[in-house]
């Protein structure tokens, strides 16, 4: 029950990564792409969680935090570099 | 126990980490220290060197763990003589560098860093017994060169430095893929245990890995159409640092390209090989140093085409070719360090730095335009010098493994040599001086740099034996692959019983 | 013209490589007698270090990882050198244009988190997947919020110099002390402690800490001479 | 929650196959355009190929991050039979430091690269590298 | 001290300390130039004797230098123009630049080619080869940027040369693990059939650069002409002789053991006949005396090499004795120009004119140098010249024979032209002030040209050391003993009763040598070139009629065809070539760092589809 | 107790991955940057959040650091959202105009702010 | 130094380090001995180092008061967050995107900065709004479906709920 939960939870992140992916792509301003990239980070923390669950290391929490963080200073930085001001 | 192979790592790291604490202290310290550091590491090697000769190679163990678990440094008769070889060859840069030109504190610290660390990784290079930790030196070695290639802040340095460094992330990329297929056949990274285990590799694997290596090493070696960067790097960058260049960088990476092939896999072909890209390197090279107008690159080209030759050596296979390729090696590092060092010096004051710039300078500056000359000549092989000896093992060794073609290709290029090295000499003696910029007289440091370097060429020309016992010695220990696995594998072994 | 024969010669290379590559098994190990098995049995019970990646890179092959360092020390020596410019303003960015107000009250309080962070991460780097390297990063990552926050902050180039002077020097200071006090360099001559421990591992922690401050300082460097560059 | 086991082998070569496709993407951005700034970004995901194909290398079929943590260990006594199992079990731990240790160094490339854009741009006040060729011959 | 030793040590020493007085003063530098080749002459004859060995060992290698009774013969010519040249060269160079350099490489010189006679091996033979060619192209290039190119084609051909010589060597040297000379002889036959030719010729072509024989010459007239007079009276008269040394050696040692040696010997044979001839003919259309000489030096040089190349005991005899009185007259004639260029700025024949009164001294110095060379008797061009013909005829070279003959006799008008266009003809107001050149130049001259009148007269002084010194490379004593005596007084051969021939000629000579005496001191009359009536032409004013001027013009437009053949032009395209092809090969260097990392996939693609072939 | 836990952990899971899903989806189908700013904003963040907490519930011994996650995505992502939204703005991408009134009232104070660079 | 700047340099040092202390033990996650030291030193020493920048708040956010708010506001702000969800749902699924968008602007009546930066951050995640500025005390916020551009009825309309609990907490 809960493996199959968890199945078509991550059919859904699969879902929104490709949706992410394509608005990657397609743009059309760099704030959309960055937008989406950030949607693509968050989705990647929350499946990084999952998969500590799946695989059953807490260790891998760990992971995805740091991986929040760089991704969120990552679109800090992109954003301010659209600004103008880097 | 006079000191131990690791030092030769730690120390200069740790001068390079404190130099900048020093900058705090007394700026003048950002200057000394590496010498005081590089004089130190020179009298260690000697002594070291003697003692291994006596008593056979040191392998180091890092950390305590026995190859193949942990990394080890192995000071060989081999990568003991080259070790001596680079820190003297050190010294004798930083003794030249030193107030060379008066840039500003900021620069001359990172100058002083920067040269530190290029020779360390070149140190490194050989002593490690590690494939991995080889590259890690060679990246060291490189990022330092990519810097002092762009050292001057003209138009120009930067160009070459980005073309070095294009170069030499293809050069890590390829050694990367090369240490990954290893990896990946044999789950260890020890040169050692990969020459034992050689055979258990897919014979695919072990050529392409090869192949990558070639390619990785050949960039760093400047073997033929891998060399591109080379002339625009040696000509850019600062005088003595063209100088390390030649004399220090290049023989890391001849030796890594020969550990590779001698020790590491014993593939079928790889020593014609050898000779045939040595061949073409050096014909090409030397075609090109013909037409150069700028002397610094002419010495480039030039210095590309003695690596050839050294390859070519090699690849004759033999004791004698060993012996031949090391002589070569030696004659080499000290002559071309004396090449880029005076040449640094006649060109000093002028922007376009081309041979046009030389005429006449004999009159003005000539115990540097003698010691130029010197090194022209002792470079194409003329005797009484020590190039005559070099080229005269060289030339035996092949005439004794019957490639008499290739002994007359090998002089037919030198003819070639001559005739450009002889070009400029006679314009420094024989023309009359044009320009109106104003030669610097070498300081006095400078000088006695270049006279060191001098005396050592001619004493060798007059009296080779000074060397020749260390290079036989030398040679016998990178040919002797059964020993090199046992000296390095056999403190693993008595673990593991 | 030029694109076809890259594409050609890429195309041959890649055939080779994936022809080579696709004759191992995924997911299979081909040798027998790797140094693997060492390091993992080794690392756990001799080292008492649960992460095993971290035992070989600090300890096995710390060599490697002080070579490392030096890597990031140049790199910064480099940039520096390569960027040199006689007349240099430090701080000389314009504070015409400020960031926003929320990036700037939001990065007040993350900065001193994402400091722990990286704290955290190379203080546990023996435990957790982390260690000096990513705790640095994450470190440097923090100055890089507050230097895209706040127009005008400054990081002292003096204070950064003398940390990552001083946690080279810790680190090379410590493998001589392991040949005078073992036999050689880099040997751990610490009490190795319980596995799973915060103080466990001997030197191990002790050097991703050394190394998590020199890696911070570097790359906070490298990024301030970046965003220090434009003139 | 114990076991969920992922079957790996519909992509068995995908990985491999991915990792020799990013090197050739970067090899091509590094070899064809024009950007210096591309250029060293070809260069960047060159690297990433490789440390891909090198993590790849060291995986093993539904192998864990080599971590004794003391979730895994539970209550299980330190021996030699017990860490064996446990390593069995996990991933080869080389080419993960190995692969720590090339990205710290391409990064340290990667910055010295772009300095050396931004001083090239100084002087030639273009990117492209067709027009940055002073040396030659 | 082994006496060897000590004599390169005063070579060695007195050259640094030449260099270093130099600082100091001229005169000093001078002075100590003189000195170190006078002390090391003195020394070399004093203590030096055949069989003295000094042997030693260098980087594996055993080595010795010793003196053999053949190379002692060509240490008089070294010694003895050495010797002269150097005193001459203290008046020639003085106020010149670098004199310090010019005598440092001038005693290298010297020492170097003692060092080639007295080595016993051929590493230390080369390595004083080479030192010879550098310490010589120091002085050919002592001029400047003029002489740029002429430094250039020497230095090339040079190289070309050692490096033949010295692929040989290596070769040798894997063969036999020894790099004695006489090991060389002893084992030369077990060599294979292939090595047993090449070496040889790759041994030849390095002499036959020096020897500037034929098609290797072209370095020659330039090298000669642009170096200071005082050097190159020692370069074409001591210096090139190293080549016919060495072409000796390799005749009479290695050659002579081949069963098949004919050809080598007749092509070798040929193209000094060749060289004879085309020398000749290029010295006759010079107007400089510089180069006319320098030309005359190659002519000459191709009788020598005719005669080392056939190889019969009367025909090496001749070349020896040719090299030694072409080193003594040629010297001399060198000195002469010199001397005239010295008092007159200029060496143009065309311009200089009437000097007999003036520089009378000189005058009978390139006189007699001038009847030697042309082979009139009683001087020794004559003997060596009949002597060679003899050979010939005696080998059956008859058509070679011709060739020299031509050349000989072809050879009279350049003599002419050399001495006219000095010495006779009218005396011009432009040449006034010129004066007798200083004691120190004339004294050597005049030694010179003694000992060139001395040797034609009395052969037997130095044939018999000739003779012995054959002996040393194999030859067989000369049948008979009948150098022992003089040439004026003994029947010239078996075959021919000279002496009716022989006194008609010396009584034309001296006639000839009375009347220009006569005349000489009776004095001329000062004309002017417009003077001239010339059938009735009115010569224009520009018109310079001096007959000088394109005085062998019939000649030379029959000769022509032949001399269109420049072989420089050949050279000139191939070296053009070559310098084309290298251009254009160093355009891989595109300085696009692009181009460079293609340039890697490239050869990595190549390695991989070529592994299998590469790498078994 | 444990079991419920982890039936409610894993709906929470479920719910995250369907947020998960829609703020992908509201990237796609939004007709402009901000409102797919706003679209994955709220989605994501929420998305998130419910699946970690999914996960520290499933797993209570982890739910201190989800939850310390939690909070780093509730705090960040708004920031980073607000970033990108000013960043288009400052890049002369006004709001989605067609077919509305056009209010926009961020313009004064842009045009204010471009002034005082200028000047 | 003065006395008042004393006290709230002190005051910022406490509260970073206790902030950074709970963040520590959220991070590790085990309250062992070893670990909690380590924590309580290491975030000295950095709350020491980065107290000037942590000015967000005073001693009072301590008080009870300001923490049952603290609570208040977390769930006022998760169920605006849920019900936003709702709405955007509705919106990306409904194929005729129901949508007028636009930025409009109000003045908060907070003081500092993080108060203000809270209430962005709540606003961004509420229905169908997103902080685009922050300007002194003016907020532009995207609106998608803008039902007024008075800045008084916006205020009431987006932002009325959490300033006023702000108000509470932050005691301003
Ligand atoms: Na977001
Ligand atoms: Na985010």
């Amino acid at each position: 029950m809960i493996q199959i939960i968890i199945y078509v939870t991550f059919g859904f992140m699969v879902l929104g990564i490709i949706f992410s992916a394509w608005r990657i792509m397609k743009g059309p301003t760099a704030a959309d792409r960055i937008l989406a990239l950030d949607t693509l980070t968050t989705i990647s923390v929350s499946g990084m969680v999952l998969l500590a669950y799946v695989f059953n290391r807490f260790i891998y929490l760990d992971v995805a935090l740091i991986y929040g963080v760089l991704g969120f200073i990552g679109v800090l930085v992109i954003a301010r570099y659209l600004e103008g001001a880097l | 126990m006079v000191g131990s192979p690791i030092l030769f790592v730690a120390v200069p790291l740790l001068a390079a980490f404190l130099i900048p604490l020093f900058g705090f202290i007394w700026k003048e310290l950002v200057r000394i220290v590496p010498g005081i550091v590089l004089l130190y590491l020179l009298i260690l090697s000697v002594s070291l060197y003697i003692q291994v000769l006596q008593d056979g190679t040191i392998v180091e163990q890092i950390g305590g763990w026995a190859p193949p678990w942990g990394i080890n440094l192995v000071f060989s008769p081999f990568t003991g003589l080259l070790t001596t070889l680079m820190l003297f060859l050190a010294f004798i840069i930083w003794l030249y560098s030193y107030r060379f030109k008066n840039v500003d504190f900021e620069p001359s610290k990172k100058y002083f860093i920067l040269l530190l660390m290029l020779v360390t990784g070149s140190i490194g290079i050989v002593l490690t017994g590690d494939i991995f930790n080889q590259f890690v030196f060679i990246e060291i070695m490189s990022i330092s060169g990519y810097a002092l290639t762009a050292f001057y802040t003209g138009r120009d340095s930067a160009e070459a430095s980005f073309k070095y460094l294009i170069m030499g992330s293809l050069s890590s990329m390829f050694l990367l893929l090369a240490i990954i297929l290893i990896y990946s056949q044999l789950g260890t990274l020890n040169m050692a245990d990969i020459a034992s285990k050689a055979h258990l590799m897919k014979p695919e694997f072990r050529v392409l890995a090869l192949v990558f290596f070639i390619v990785g090493m050949g960039i760093e070696a400047e073997i033929f159409p891998l060399n591109g960067w080379a002339p625009d790097a040696y000509s850019q960058a600062p005088g003595p640092i063209g100088a390390a260049f030649s004399g220090i960088v290049v023989k890391a990476g001849i030796y890594s390209i020969i550990r590779v092939t001698f020790t590491l896999f014993d593939v079928e072909g790889t020593m014609q090989f050898l000779v045939l890209m040595g061949m073409i390197t050096l014909v090409v090279a030397e075609m090109a140093a013909i037409k150069q107008d700028k002397i610094k690159r002419m010495l480039a080209y030039s210095s590309i085409g003695q690596m050839g030759l050294v390859l070519v050596a090699f690849g004759i296979g033999t004791e004698e070719g060993v012996f031949a390729a090391l002589f070569l090696m030696v004659n080499h590092a000290l002559v071309k360090p004396l090449l880029f060092l005076s040449a640094s010096y006649l060109v000093f004051n002028s922007t376009e730095k081309s041979i046009r710039e030389l005429n006449g300078l004999g009159k003005y500056l000539p115990l540097t335009s003698f010691l130029f000359a010197l090194g022209a000549i002792a470079i194409v092989g003329m005797p009484p010098l020590s190039g005559f000896w070099a080229k005269w093992s060289m030339l035996t060794a092949a005439a004794n493994s019957n490639m008499i073609l290739i002994i007359g290709l090998v002089l037919l290029v030198s003819v070639v040599e001559i005739v450009y090295y002889f070009r400029v000499v006679n314009r420094i003696y024989f023309f009359k001086k044009e320009e109106d910029v104003e030669p610097k007289k070498p300081t006095i440091n400078a000088m006695v740099s270049m006279i060191v370097l001098g005396i050592l060429i001619v004493t060798i020309g007059f009296y080779p034996d000074l060397i020749t016992s260390y290079l036989h010695e030398a040679s016998e220990s990178l040919l002797d692959k059964g020993k090199y696995i046992q000296d390095v594998l056999s403190a693993g072994q008595s673990i593991i019983q | 013209m030029k694109k076809i024969l890259v594409l050609l010669l890429l195309a041959v290379f890649g055939i080779y490589l994936a022809d080579v590559l696709f004759s191992l098994e995924f997911g299979k190990q081909f040798f027998t007698d790797g140094v693997k098995d060492f390091y993992l049995t080794k690392g756990p019970l001799d080292l008492k270090v649960s992460n095993t990646i971290t035992a070989i890179i600090v300890n096995f092959r710390g060599f490697d990882t002080l070579g490392e360092v030096t890597v990031l020390f140049l790199a910064t020596t480099a940039m520096g050198g390569i960027l040199y410019k006689k007349r240099h303003k430090v701080g000389a960015r314009s504070v015409l244009f400020p960031s926003s107000q929320i990036v700037m009250a939001g990065s007040k309080i993350l900065f001193p988190a994402i400091i722990l962070l990286g704290i955290y991460v190379f203080v546990h780097g023996h435990l957790t997947p982390g260690g000096g390297f990513q705790g640095g990063t994450i470190i440097a990552t923090g100055f890089l919020l507050m230097l895209l926050a706040y127009q005008d902050y400054t990081v002292s180039h003096k204070v950064l110099t003398i940390v990552e002077s001083l946690a080279g020097i810790t680190f090379v200071v410590i493998g001589l002390m392991g040949l005078i006090k073992g036999s050689t360099f880099l040997e751990n001559f610490m009490p190795v402690g319980t596995l799973n421990n915060l103080f466990s591992g001997g030197l191990i922690p002790i050097i991703y800490i050394v190394v998590g401050f020199k890696v911070g300082a570097e790359l906070t460097g490298l990024i301030y001479t970046a965003l220090h560059e434009k003139d | 929650m114990d076991q969920i086991s992922f079957d790996i082998s519909i992509v068995e070569y995908g990985f491999f196959a991915s990792a020799i496709l990013v090197i050739l993407v970067g090899l091509y951005g590094a070899l064809v355009k024009k950007s210096l700034i591309k250029i060293v970004i070809g260069l960047s995901i060159l690297e990433s190929g490789v440390n891909l194909l090198l993590i790849t290398i060291g995986y093993i079929q539904g192998g864990t991050a080599p971590v004794f943590s003391p979730q895994l260990l539970k209550d299980m006594p330190l021996t030699l039979e017990n860490i064996k199992a446990l390593g069995n079990e996990m991933v080869d731990p080389v080419p993960q430091a190995l692969v720590l240790t090339a990205i710290v160094i391409g990064f340290g490339v990667t910055a010295v690269a772009l300095s050396l854009v931004i001083r090239l741009y100084r002087h030639h006040h273009t990117l492209v590298i067709d027009e940055i060729k002073n040396l030659k011959w | 001290m082994n006496s060897i030793v000590l004599i390169f040590g005063v070579f060695l020493g007195g050259a640094i300390l030449t260099y270093l007085a130099h600082k100091l003063s001229n005169i000093l530098s001078s002075a100590f130039f003189v000195l170190t080749i006078f002390t090391a002459t003195v020394l070399f004859y004093l203590k030096v004797e055949t069989g003295d060995v000094f042997s030693f060992s260098l980087n594996g290698l055993h080595l010795e230098w010793g003196i053999t009774s053949f190379s002692w013969i060509f240490s008089l010519i070294v010694l003895g123009l050495g010797t002269m040249a150097a005193v001459y060269s203290i008046s020639f160079m003085k106020g010149k630049e670098r004199l310090g350099y010019y005598y440092f490489n001038f005693i290298l010189g010297i020492f170097s080619m003692m060092g080639i006679l007295l080595s016993r091996d051929l590493v230390s033979f080369f390595i004083f080869w080479e030192i010879m060619t550098w310490s010589s192209y120091m002085i050919v290039v002592y001029e400047g940027r003029s002489v740029q190119k002429i430094g250039i084609k020497y230095i090339l051909f040079s190289a070309m040369g050692a490096y033949a010589m010295l692929m040989a060597i290596v070769i040798i040297y894997s063969q036999m693990q020894s790099v004695m000379i006489e090991d060389l002889i002893y084992s030369f036959s077990s060599f294979s059939i292939s090595y047993q030719i090449w070496l040889p010729i790759l041994l030849l072509t390095g002499f036959g650069v020096k020897a500037a024989m034929m098609p290797l010459h072209v370095w020659a007239p330039g090298a000669y002409s642009h170096a200071p007079m005082a050097y190159t009276s020692v370069f074409s008269g001591a210096l090139s002789k190293m080549g016919v040394y060495g072409m000796v050696l390799v005749f009479s040692t290695l050659i002579s053991q081949l069963p098949e040696h004919t050809i080598i010997r007749e092509v070798v044979a040929w193209l000094g006949g060749i060289t004879a001839v085309m020398g000749t003919l290029w010295a006759i259309t010079q107007d400089d005396a510089k180069k006319l000489l320098a030309y005359s030096s190659v002519a000459q040089l191709g009788y020598i090499i005719t005669g080392v190349a056939i190889g019969t005991e009367l025909a090496m005899l001749s070349a020896i004795f040719l090299s030694v009185l072409h080193a003594l007259f040629k010297g001399t004639l060198f000195m002469v120009v010199g001397a005239i260029e010295k008092q007159t700025g200029t060496t143009n024949l065309t311009e200089v004119t009437g000097l007999i009164r003036k520089m009378p001294w000189t005058f009978i110095a390139a006189l007699m140098s001038i009847i030697a060379l042309a082979g009139i008797p009683p001087l020794g061009g004559f003997v060596g010249k009949w002597m060679l013909y003899e050979s010939l005829i005696g080998s059956d070279h008859y058509i070679l024979v011709i060739l020299i003959f031509f050349a000989s006799t072809a050879g009279f008008l350049y003599c002419y032209k050399f001495l006219f266009g000095f010495f006779l003809g009218q005396e011009e107001k432009e040449w006034d002030h010129v004066k007798e050149a200083p004691a120190s130049m004339v004294v050597p001259m005049l030694i010179l040209s003694f000992f060139s009148f001395l040797l034609g007269t009395f052969p037997g002084l130095i044939l018999k050391p000739i003779d012995q010194g054959m002996q040393s490379l194999g030859y067989v004593p000369t049948e008979g003993h009948f150098w022992g005596m003089s040439v004026l007084f003994n029947e010239w051969g078996n075959a021919v009763v000279l002496q009716p021939i022989l006194y008609a000629i010396m009584a034309v000579f001296l006639f000839f040598l009375v009347f220009l005496t006569l005349k000489g001191l009776k004095g001329t009359r000062y004309v002017t070139t417009k003077d001239i009536s010339s059938s009735g032409e009115v010569p224009g004013e520009f018109e310079n009629l001096s007959y000088k001027q394109n005085f062998f013009q019939p000649f030379l437009r029959a000769v022509e065809p032949v001399m269109k053949r420049q072989i420089d032009k050949y050279y000139t395209g191939i070296g053009n070539g070559i310098e084309a092809f290298f251009n254009y090969v160093r355009r891989v260097y595109s300085g696009n760092g692009q181009t460079y990392a293609i340039y890697v996939i490239i050869f990595l693609v190549i390695l991989l589809l070529f592994k299998n072939n590469l790498f078994g | 107790m444990k079991e419920v836990l982890e039936i409610i952990g894993a709906l929470f899971v479920l719910l995250g991955g369907i947020f998960l899903f829609l703020g992908g989806l509201g990237i796609v189908r939004m007709p402009d940057a901000y409102n797919r700013i706003q679209a994955g904003t709220k989605a994501t963040t929420l998305g998130g959040m419910s699946l970690i907490l999914g996960v520290g519930l499933m797993e209570t011994s982890w739910l201190i650091k989800a939850v310390v996650i939690i909070i780093f995505i509730a705090f960040s992502n708004p920031i980073s959202s607000h970033a990108l939204a000013r960043a288009n703005y400052k890049r002369k991408n006004f709001p989605y105009l067609k077919n509305t009134k056009g209010v926009d009232a961020y313009k004064d104070a842009y045009l204010n702010e471009n002034k005082e660079e200028q000047s | 130094m003065e006395t008042k700047t004393l006290y709230k340099k002190l005051t910022s040092v406490f509260l970073n380090w206790l902030f950074l202390f709970i963040v520590w033990n959220a991070f590790t996650s085990s309250f062992q001995a070893q670990e909690v030291i380590t924590g309580l030193i290491i975030s000295f020493l950095l709350a020491l180092f980065t107290s000037r920048f942590f000015d967000c708040c005073s001693l009072r956010v301590l008080h009870p008061v300001s923490l049952f708010y603290s609570i208040v506001y977390v769930f006022v702000f998760l169920i605006a967050l849920i019900r936003s969800n709702f709405d955007m749902a509705k919106r990306v699924l409904s194929p005729s995107l129901p949508i007028n968008p636009g930025i409009v602007k109000f003045k908060s009546k907070l003081q500092s900065d993080f108060a203000k930066m809270m209430l962005a951050n709540s606003i961004t995640l509420t229905p169908g709004t997103l902080s685009v500025d922050l300007i002194e005390d003016t907020l532009y916020v995207h609106w998608i479906d803008v039902k007024t551009d008075d800045p008084e009825k916006v205020h009431a309309e987006i932002a009325q709920q959490f300033e006023n609990i702000l108000l509470k907490i932050f005691a301003e």
